[in-house]
């Protein structure tokens, strides 16, 4: 029988197990390990990663299966002695103690967050003193030491892990005004005049047509370009006001340095930071 | 309105964080018990009148909160929205950790039966858990526990307010289908 | 009360600066003058009940503060209080300008992971750090460094006597690899 891996990610094998065992309510004895198995390994190809830890566990758990129903398919019982008998169901108990361990704690996890929303519903003051009691704060920095300071950049700064689950609809903003801006400057003298739909129309996410726009106004407001809108969002016409350019040896003698120039010229002690 | 109701109200109001009623005690000259009595009236004052604040108890102090039942205004106000929320693994970490603390990663891992390195990273970075001790043990392992953000994030006053773990036990039905399930031999 | 009122009493109990009523009005969907008739009420209710804290007209807006008679309380308070030391996040946020200066906002925020704006302000209100120049690229954000108060608070010279950073730091999966090699088994 074929095992559709529907839901959309066991994050560990105890997962896996409690969901084949609890939602489907199937009789392990019933399902052929070898379906759930093609059935787990296909969602593993789906996975960009594979987390070595969650595979071999699952592994582990698939074998101690494979053996429990081989003990039970294989003829001759009669010679299984007893202490092999009580090993097994020894193995077995552990396993669903483990279980309902892991179910244990998925479900608290479920009212931790109701718990988290119900408290997000009334925020707190935070606003802190008025000013004039600013200065009564005795000396925070007392104690602190440019040590303190030296190890509290490098935990700020170290790499962070990237949260795997809850960020990964939020798309990088994989572009700058600064970048949005040569990029005009690069096609308008060449084209004199364009869409602003048509500019953007290669651009995928709202974020990078957002920063096309905001290239657009730091344009405007240089006068460098020329705004038209016939009507509420109707097309918007940008008109080129510099000199027209050839397209090979366009030069932007206006360009800012790069930021990270600018920073290091605007740093004299930049060789500190390699 | 009595002096020390008063100065209770204008200490909660300049504080960033829950007041210990402790600390309200010293600062008023009182016994503490009497601070945790004018702060009860002033809850209750507040919410006979139906003000649009509460005084809440949390982390073990008072302070000040929007109304619960404001929260659509309140969102509006704090366009910055809530903090990314937790994934469910992280949730499911966060509860072994507040239930089982003091606990190492080890222990975690075992009992979710994946690595939990990133994760409990997350939750660290975040905020609602921290290293509280060394296990005394062979390895020495750090141990972890909850902050007091947890709580505050929860709106907890203590961690004896959290729900009873065995509230989340399997009910019988589950139990019996993990043990069917299961079944050797015969 | 009023649903328009305890909107009101609410956003101003979570806000960080001031509220211009302008801003109310637009969260209310009311006009401004009403909002500023309801302050007003507020205003005179709280200060006939004699509350412990008063609502101020303050640089264009509203904002809850102590009732100014009771200042000898909120000074023990500062004075006694929690807030005695510098926070981790503070910490960090100060370290990150302190190396990095000039170093915008946004910059900080894209470092710390977090939004920094009422770290920077309060470091800033502290004066530790300033406003030292403004981005000369597009948004002209403003750009901000140590002061001078800050080196005297750390006994240091000039800024080169900062500990200098690693040149070399470890990429951190390789710490970790480091550190699953060396636990001990079990």
């Amino acid at each position: 029988m074929p095992y559709d891996v529907s839901t959309p990610v066991f994050e560990g094998p105890f997962d896996l197990l409690l969901h084949l065992i609890t939602k489907e309510q199937v009789d392990l004895y019933e399902v052929s390990l070898s379906a759930i198995i093609d059935g787990y390994i296909e969602h593993l190809e789906h996975l960009e990663q594979v987390d070595l830890d969650v595979a071999t566990e699952f592994l582990l758990i698939a074998a101690t299966l494979i053996e429990l129903k081989t003990r039970r398919l294989l003829p001759g019982r009669d010679g299984v002695d007893l202490d092999e008998e009580l090993g097994l169901w020894e193995e077995r108990d552990l396993l669903i103690a483990r279980l309902i361990e892991c179910k244990t704690f998925k479900d608290a996890g479920l009212a931790l967050e109701r718990l988290a929303a119900r408290a997000a519903r009334s925020l707190p003051r935070t606003a802190g003193m008025e000013e004039r009691f600013l200065a009564l704060v005795p000396d925070v920095l007392a104690g602190v030491t440019a040590l303190h300071l030296h190890d509290a950049y490098v935990r700020a700064s170290a790499p962070r892990q990237v949260p795997r689950v809850d960020l990964d609809h939020v798309a990088p903003i994989r572009l700058s005004v600064t970048d949005a801006v040569e990029a005009l400057v690069d096609v308008l003298p060449r084209s004199g005049t364009g869409v602003f739909r048509e500019l953007t129309s290669h651009l995928e996410q709202p974020l990078e047509i957002v920063v096309w726009f905001l290239a657009v106004l730091e344009l405007y407001k240089d006068g460098r370009v020329e705004l038209d809108q016939a009507e509420r969002f109707g097309a918007l016409h940008i008109t080129w006001l510099g000199e027209q350019h050839e397209p090979l040896d366009h030069q932007v003698p206006w360009e800012e340095p790069a930021l990270e120039d600018r920073r290091e010229r605007a740093e004299p002690a930049a060789q500190r930071f390699p | 309105m009595s002096e020390d109701a008063r100065a209770i109200e204008a200490v909660l109001m300049v504080a960033e964080e829950p007041v210990p009623p402790g600390l309200l005690a010293e600062l008023l000259e009182v016994p503490a018990s009497r601070v945790e009595q004018l702060c009860q009236e002033l809850a209750d004052e507040y919410e006979t009148a139906g003000r649009g604040f509460i005084l809440a108890r949390v982390a073990g102090g008072y302070r000040y909160q929007s109304a619960p039942d404001l929260a659509p205004y309140i969102e509006r106000f704090v366009l910055e929205g809530q903090s990314a929320r937790l994934s469910a693994a992280a949730l499911e970490t966060l509860a072994i950790v507040a239930y089982k603390q003091p606990v190492s990663r080890a222990q975690v891992s075992g009992i979710r039966g994946v690595n939990v390195e990133g994760v409990m990273r997350t939750l660290s970075q975040r905020g609602y858990i921290e290293e509280v001790a060394r296990d005394p043990g062979p390895g020495q392992a750090l141990l972890y526990g909850t902050t007091s953000l947890f709580l505050e994030k929860l709106g907890l006053d203590s961690l004896d307010d959290l729900p009873p773990l065995a509230e989340f036990m399997p009910d019988p039905a589950v139990v019996d289908a993990l043990e069917q399930g299961l079944r050797p031999a015969g």
